[in-house]
Order: structure tokens, then C-alpha cells, then sequence
């Protein structure tokens, strides 16, 4: 562990409160990460110095809002190590990421019967998308199981039968938001290149928390989300191939993703600006940049070994050390996020009283209700831990937890 | 954790425990259904309607504690009211949870849904199972959802 | 002018500051306004108090930033006047909720030779959506007039002939962002109800500062950016008429729009939620909500006195001042905006020559190619007002541009 | 506004008013366009190109000073040069406006678009007609645009 993860937790001044009168133990990570200082002074200078549109002036403000921009394109580039900056898209997040990808790739490209891969795991943000595509195209849906029981790990023995030739689309989450699985992605990216399918991968729980390299990875795809890895709200990325983003058609209309314009018809600009139509979410692209030299100053390789490390050492205590629960997602090999189960407390009351100890977990069905069907659940509960979580705060966890297992039991 | 015990009253522990009522209603005539979207909540509700009086109602689903809770006092105290006046007892309950008031009617058993005030994000658990009976009495096939602004 | 107006300059920081040596005068403001120091601490404020993850979770944090979120969509519903605050739909800015309407309300209902009318002043943004719209269905696109000359105004006369009862969207902007014009809004939506077409208001340039009621206006759409109107960037909303709303079919797919998912099919969460995939930029609604409040302080009446006195001022300035410049737009009852070319003078070099004297311009064909290439005309040079604007700057623009054409004439 | 000197030289100011070869070319055998959809210029250019060498080469177009100067120079420079000499002559030239160093060869007139590097924001107009020029002459029919990001 280098320098900057000393005094890491000063580093987020949301962490220093109480929440009912004990310490926050932030431990809802997987929805959205919390900030570090220097994140939100980016959009602070950039208010009061710098704010101006971006690409179309040639006044100072303007060039300097342009110039760290596009700075913001390149170090995303080097943050997923793209071949290029040009295959960087901002978007809105990892949902209006894949959005784009099913409406410009998928209508352009898939025909009546063609299939679209999942597997059984994704977020309904990498799920509806696809079922809105299939419905406009007549494609069809498919889906890799999850092998029987609880370690929700995807059953690649199947990958031979559900992966043919008529698939176009694998698309798959790199990390679960639910079980905390890590998928094998290099492997399933492979096996897609193989039948000639396009690889999409959600990164929505990986990026900021796991090293990433599209191009050893070998996806043609991958949608990130910056705040759920330190950066703002609003704003997230689309990685995609240059050749296939050269290739698709624009997916929204409008200013700035435009070469010529007539009344009746018009001509698009090269990928990425083809796909950023309007106002960008400048202050918000540039912080979420600052987030990335955060990370990376710490070290992602640390900070996955952090996470995985905190997130076993909970599921063992858990399992060990609160009667009768149920533990979901793997022992270990696993990502910061642990879902649970107490037999005979509904998920939101574990949270609701989990809350009333200052220990912010999340309950419901996580934007994963089919898989939550398959393990004949209606909901879990959630803790997802990330850099700045500690030890200690595990042994807060274990106390709540055991506190309200008691108060239903008693 | 003594503060829960004003959301978690031993009313509700019990209801939730062995919730009343809790199976299909094989004479019922209307059935509703509710679903709260962001916890993944869903209920079914079932009701003997004789002219405006529900006669008989039941429920079934899957819930937290306050959720089941509600819907098994909601069978309860709904059971042989006309349509007006399971609207003015639900008036109360919801007067009740959103503004921590007591009515001056006497809430009976209802009155231990009173600690749900402070703890605005379950005041949809508490209401659920009471839209989906008053939508099914009142013959809206639509489904009870939680997730109209302002409820 | 109430006591909000007194030192209103010190409330953006970021006019405090030299660009090439001399005070900066910031007249891009139709490109994105700057930002209060309270909309900056708004934004703060969430990230060190608030931050969390909306709808989906019940623990305090998530309470808080729900509620906010919550109450500032009531907060707009309240700055537009709409009956209910499901009416708005929070977007990345105009050109995603123009983009909305033509993908979800469009495909829905159009269908082959049905007309899409829009006018000959309108922002890419509200012209290529139409286009794509118009290439999906087979509608054909018609274009409203602006009268032959330079002041731009909507060619009113021709109406009759061209909203005809095969008009199904009439979609006009409020403001012109290249002219100043203001166009009747309230009489367009009126007469596109009368021949049963629905009316989309682009308010990118009117929002925040004019007064707007939706009610009165009678539209059945109206598109906001939050950057322009002391918002930060990368949201905006867009306003619906409930009806209508209820009644589309959802945009993007993902989270939070959902009431049920299967793997195979899904059903939809009631509008607003319905059009708010994934995570929102939770942030930065909250932001504009607070910019709502600064500029409802001021009150919208005394900025579009404002606004309207220094164009105006600047209009009849220039006109009288520089030799041989031509002015657009009407020379008052106008927005802020003045559009001005400079015969021998390329736009371009205007700007950057108007930088090394810190006066911000803008130049080029404001995404508004078709308009530019009717009056004759590549780009324009633009000068564009808001409220912390003073006749000071007006001066310094002036005898900025007398040393331009001095230059280029010398 | 003396520091505008350093950009608007005077040659560069003689050459937007009075731009060199500004006509079509009968004799032109290639034709090529840019244009910077960010400010609306437009350029097309003719080059008559005999093997590979461009034996003449004019433009005509909309744009600010330095891209009409920098088109004119172009047109004077280029004209008689083969292919290889022409890149050679372009690679100063980026060099130059991209990072003010003017290169060992004599840049001659074109020296002139040094004061561009001041202005990061108008690279691109200097140096869009030589691209149009030189993809006209290597054949490749795509318009030429400033938007390549990195460029
Ligand atoms: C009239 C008009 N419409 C639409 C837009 C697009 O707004 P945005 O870029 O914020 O989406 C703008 C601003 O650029 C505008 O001036
Ligand atoms: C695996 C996964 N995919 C997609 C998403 C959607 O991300 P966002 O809501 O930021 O668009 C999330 C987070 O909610 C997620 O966990």
C-alpha cells in the first residue's frame, strides 16, 4: 500500500458524520461510491475558472473548457488502455452507455431471429435494453445460466450450447451488482469473436474498482458509470471499437454530431462527436477524469486486492457468525459487494434497522429481479464495500446484524 | 436498538408473524394486486364484495414486516365495511403515517402503524396492501403500485 | 430591481478574473451561462453531506438524496407553472428531451407522409431529431418561414398554408439562439392544437430568462438545459403533458423505469420514472433546482427587462457605431442574443480578436447552418446577454469592435 | 491590440485580401474539399497533378484570415512540388503551427503562421486547405475535416 491510502478516509469528508446518532458506515458502494475532495474541487474550479461550451468557440474560456475536455477523453483512454481517445463516448452512465449500443449497433445490424446473448445475472440496465431491441427487430433473447445454487457463478459448460453461430450480441456484466461474481471476460469476449458476435461488456461494478485493459480484455464494447467509482452523478462512458463506432449510425440528433446540416437532411460527424449530441456534461466528464488519477494513484490492483479482501473476511464472518443466514455469491475470488439472506427478516427491515445503527446497507432486488426470482428470492441484502470501508466497520456490520437476527428471533 | 421498537411495535412483530387472513379467499369476486417496483414488493388482495361491503378479504405476497403487517390489520379492520367507510379508515391510516396525527376516530390496532411517520421511506409498505383492496372494492383492475409521485 | 440585484457580479466567481491581460467580459452566455456561487455549493454540499443513490434505498443517506431529488422536480414543475410535478421528466438537456419526444412520442405515432413542421430558425437540436425521426417513419418535414431580410422573424402570414391537418408536430423554439427573436409561443401552440398536432416549445433559450408558464403557453412539450439558465451542465428536463406522457412507451432501458422484469419481457414504471433509466444525475438536479430559486429571486421579469435593455442598447450601438456592419434580428422586443456580421471580417477572426481584449464572443454558424446559408451567410459573430451583463461591457464590446474593424480595414 | 500582429501578419492579412490562385482550375484533373463543421468553413481545391507531381493547384471557399491566408500559401507553395515534397513542405508547416519551433528548412512566407501556436484554436484553420490539397492529390475522395480529434 503506497502513501495516498494513508489517512484515506480524510480523503471523503461525507464519511465524518453521524447518521442516528453512531458513525456513517457507508457500506452501499454498488449504487453509488462516495467522493473524494479533490473530485469535487475539479467541478469547483471549473465553475468559477474555466466554464464555457466546449468546440464550438475560440474565446479563451472556451478553449480551456475544450482543451480539458478532450484532455478527459485521453485519460479515459488510458484508464481502459483504448487504442485510441477517438474510442471514447461520454455519456449519461453505463445505462444510456448500453442504450446506445442496442439502438445504434443493434438496429443497424441485427434481423429477425438473430439472437442477443445474456446471461441470467445482468442488471436490468443490461437486460431491458436488449428486450426493447428484440422487440423492435424480431430478434430473439437467450440467456447463460447461473449453475444451480447460491455461488452464482455463471455456468460455462453451457457456453458451447447457448453461444452459436446466430448470436450477434454477447453482452455480459464483468462484475455482478448482486453476488459479487467476477466473470471470466477475456474468456467469454474470446468465445463471442469466435461465432462472430459482438461483445458488450457492464463494467458499471468493475471500472474504479478492478484494473481494466479493453484491449487485452478483447471487447468490442464496455459502459462505465463515474459515480459508481468516484466520480459525479450524470456521467459515465461508452469504449467501443473505432471501426464499429466509425460504422454505426448517430443515436441522438442534434448540435455538435453534425458535419453539414440542411433542412432536409444532414451529415455526421466522425465517431466519438457522432455520438455526443449536444451540450456535453462538461464539468462532469472533467472531474470524473480527476477521479481516474485518484484511483490510480492508489492503485487499482490495491484496491481490488482491498475490496476482495474486506468483502471474504465479511462473507466468512456472516456466515459464521449470524444463525441461519444465507450467504449468496462466492466465498471468495469475489468483488466488494456481498448479498445475503435472514430467513424470516424482509431485507428492507434489515436495512431500515441496519440504518437506525448508522450502517447504510442496501435491500430489495437490486435492478436484478429475474435472478432474484431463480434463487426463489424476492429481494436480499446488501452490503458492498469499497476503498475507504475498513475492518472495523465489518465488525459493525457483524454487531447490527446480530442485533436484529435477535430482535426478530427474540 | 430501542428507537425500533416505535416502527417495530409488537402489534406489527405479531401481524407480521402470523399475518391474519393470509390466503386466497375462494369466494372472493374481485382480486387486486399491488407491487412496489423499487423493493420488489408484491401482494395480491382478495375481496368478497356484496353490493358496497366488503364482506370478506384476504391477501397473500411477499413483503418486510411493515408491508404484511398493514395488509393483515388492512384485512382486519376492513372486513364487513361498506366502500365509504373503508375509504375513512383508510384516510386515517394514511393522515396517520404521513403526519404522525392521530385522527380523532380511535385507531384501534391501527395506531401501531404510527411510528411508520418517522420513517418516510416505508410509508409505501404501510399503504400497499390498502391500495390494492380499495382499488379491487372499487372494481380498478389496474395493479397498486407504489410509485405515483406524491403517495 | 429588488436588493438580489445589488453586487450581482460577485455572485459568479468566475467573472473575476483578467483573459489576456485585461477584465473579462463574458457575452457567450447562449452558449451556457456561468454559474452562482450557490448552485457551486449546491453541488457541494451533496457530495459532502448527502451523496447516495436514489428511489432504491431506504437507509438515511438515500432517504436524503431521494427527497431532494424528489422536491426538485417539484421546484421545477413550480419555475414552469405545470400541474403536477409528474409532468417533469429530467433529461441531459434540450437535445435529450427533443430526442426523447421524436423517439418515443414520434415513432409512436407518426406514420408515412404525416408532416413534422418546424420552423426555418431552428437549433440542429431541434432539427436533426426530426430528421432521423422523419428517415425512421416516412413523415416528411415542412418548414414555417421567417420574412425575407434580416430581422428573422416567423413568416406568421404563411401558417395557414403550412399547419395543415397532416401536421402531426409542430416543433419551434421560443428563442432564437443565433437572432434574438422571440416568437409567439403561446399563439403556435394554439394554432397546432387546433389542427390536432401536438406543439414542442425548445426553451434552451427562453428558460431562465423569461417568465415561462406551460399552462398558459398551451404546449404539450417544452425542452430546458439546466447550463444555460445558472444550472451546471448535463441536465436538463423536459416537460409533458401528462397524458401524453403516460401514454408513450419509454426511451432508454435500464433501472428505476421499470415496475416488473422478466428475462423475457418487462413492464414499465408510470411517467416520470418510465423515461428515467438507470441512475440520474442526482447531483445536478439538485443544483438546478437551486439555480430555479437564485433566478426566481431575481425574478424573470426584471432578467427579461434586463436582458432585452442591453441588447437592445447593444443593437442600436453597434448598428450607429461600427462602419458598415450589418446587424440581424429585430432591433428590439428581443432576447439578449445579437447576431452582427462584419463585412471583409471573418467571424472567427472577430473572436479571437475580441479575446486578446477579454471580451468572450462567439462566432460561427451557431448550429444553425440551413438559417445562415438563407440569409447568405457562413457564420456570424454573436454577443449574447445575461443578467450579471452591464452597459460597461457593452462599451468595452463596442470600442472592441471599432479596433477590429479599424485593424482589418487599416 | 498589438499582440494581434503576431498572428494577423501582414502577409497573412495580404493574402486574405487578396488570396493567391483563388478560381477553379480548368485543367484540374483532382478535386478535394475540407471543411471545419465547427465553424461552417468550407474549401474546395483543384490540382492538376501530372504522375506526381502538382503542376497547379488553386481553391476557392469561405473562411477566416488564416485559413484563406494559409490556403493561398498553400497553393503558391505546393504548386510545381511532387507528392513527397509537398508532405514535406506540410510536416513544417504542422510543425510549426503546433509548436511554434520553425523547422531547419527555410519555412519562407509560410513562416508567417507561426503566431497560429499561440492560438490553439485556429490550427485547424491553418492547416485545412493543405489537407484538402493533399488528399485531392493522393485521391482520397473523403472531404477532408478538421475534426479528427487530434487533429
Ligand atoms: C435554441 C437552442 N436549442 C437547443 C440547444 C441545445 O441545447 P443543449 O446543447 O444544452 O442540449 C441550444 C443550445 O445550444 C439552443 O440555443
Ligand atoms: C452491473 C450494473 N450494471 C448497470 C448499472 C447501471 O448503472 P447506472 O445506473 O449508473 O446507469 C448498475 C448500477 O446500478 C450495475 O450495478
Amino acid at each position: 500500500m503506497n502513501q495516498a491510502w494513508k489517512n484515506i478516509r480524510a480523503d471523503f469528508p461525507i464519511l465524518d458524520q453521524q447518521v442516528n446518532g453512531k458513525p456513517l458506515v457507508y457500506l452501499d458502494n454498488a449504487a453509488t461510491s462516495q467522493k473524494p475532495q479533490c473530485v469535487i474541487d475539479a467541478l469547483t474550479h471549473f465553475y468559477q475558472h474555466v466554464n464555457a461550451n466546449v468546440h464550438r468557440g475560440i474565446h479563451t474560456l472556451s478553449m480551456r473548457a475544450t482543451f480539458a475536455y478532450e484532455a478527459a477523453r485521453e485519460r479515459s483512454a488510458k484508464f481502459l488502455n483504448a487504442a485510441e481517445s477517438g474510442e471514447i463516448v461520454f455519456t449519461a452512465g453505463t445505462t444510456d452507455s448500453i442504450n446506445l449500443v442496442a439502438n445504434s449497433w443493434g438496429d443497424e445490424n441485427l434481423k429477425k431471429d438473430d439472437v442477443i446473448l445474456l446471461t441470467e445475472m445482468e442488471h436490468h440496465s443490461n437486460l431491458v435494453p436488449w428486450q426493447l431491441l428484440a422487440r423492435r427487430t424480431g430478434a430473439r433473447l437467450r440467456f447463460l445460466p447461473v449453475v444451480p445454487g447460491d455461488t452464482g457463478l455463471l455456468d460455462l459448460a453451457q457456453l458451447d450450447k447457448v453461444l452459436t453461430s446466430e448470436v450477434k450480441i454477447f453482452a455480459f456484466t464483468h462484475v455482478s451488482n448482486t453476488l459479487g461474481v467476477i466473470n471470466p471476460v477475456t474468456q467469454l469476449c474470446a468465445r463471442a469473436r469466435a461465432v462472430g458476435a459482438i461483445s458488450v461488456v457492464d463494467a458499471a461494478q468493475s471500472a474504479g474498482h478492478l484494473p481494466l485493459d479493453v484491449q487485452t480484455m478483447g471487447c468490442d464494447f464496455l459502459a462505465v458509470s463515474g459515480h459508481k467509482m468516484c466520480g459525479p452523478t450524470g456521467v459515465g462512458l461508452l469504449y467501443g471499437r473505432k471501426v464499429l463506432l466509425d460504422a454505426m449510425p448517430p443515436y441522438r440528433g442534434g448540435g455538435s454530431m453534425i458535419s453539414n446540416v440542411d433542412y432536409f437532411e444532414s451529415k455526421w460527424a466522425p465517431a466519438p462527436q457522432k455520438f455526443e449530441a449536444g451540450t456535453p456534461n462538461i464539468a462532469d466528464v472533467i472531474a470524473l477524469a480527476r477521479a481516474m488519477d485518484y484511483l490510480d494513484d492508489l492503485g487499482r490492483e490495491a484496491i481490488a486486492l482491498h475490496d476482495e479482501k474486506l468483502a471474504s473476511l465479511a462473507y466468512a464472518r456472516l456466515a459464521a457468525e449470524i444463525p441461519g443466514i444465507r450467504m449468496l455469491g462466492p466465498a471468495d475470488h469475489r468483488s466488494g459487494v456481498i448479498s445475503f439472506d435472514l430467513p424470516g427478516v424482509h431485507a428492507h427491515d434489515v436495512v431500515t434497522m441496519a440504518d437506525q445503527e448508522g450502517v447504510a446497507l442496501r435491500g430489495g432486488h437490486h435492478c436484478n429481479q429475474p435472478l432474484m426470482r431463480k434463487l426463489g428470492l424476492s429481494s436480499t441484502s446488501r452490503a458492498s464495500f469499497y476503498l475507504y470501508n475498513t475492518e472495523d466497520e465489518i465488525a459493525r456490520l457483524v454487531t447490527t446484524l446480530q442485533k436484529i437476527h435477535g430482535f426478530f428471533a427474540g | 436498538m430501542q428507537d425500533l421498537t416505535d416502527l417495530y411495535q409488537s402489534v406489527i412483530l405479531d401481524h407480521n408473524r402470523r399475518p391474519r387472513n393470509y390466503s386466497v379467499l375462494p369466494t372472493a369476486n374481485r382480486v387486486g394486486s399491488g407491487n412496489n417496483p423499487m423493493c420488489g414488493d408484491q401482494i395480491t388482495v382478495y375481496v368478497k364484495l356484496d353490493g358496497d361491503r366488503i364482506s370478506d378479504v384476504s391477501f397473500q405476497g411477499s413483503g418486510c414486516a411493515i408491508s404484511k403487517a398493514s395488509a393483515s390489520l388492512m384485512t382486519v379492520n376492513l372486513k364487513g365495511k361498506t366502500i365509504p367507510e373503508a375509504d375513512a379508515i383508510y384516510a386515517g391510516l394514511h393522515k396517520m403515517v404521513t403526519t404522525g396525527k392521530v385522527g380523532e376516530d380511535d385507531m384501534s390496532d391501527l395506531a401501531a402503524l404510527a411510528g411508520v411517520y418517522q420513517f418516510p421511506a416505508r410509508i409505501k409498505c404501510a399503504t400497499l396492501g390498502w391500495h390494492a383492496a380499495l382499488n379491487a372494492a372499487k372494481g380498478d383492475e389496474r395493479p397498486a403500485t407504489t410509485e405515483k409521485p406524491g403517495d
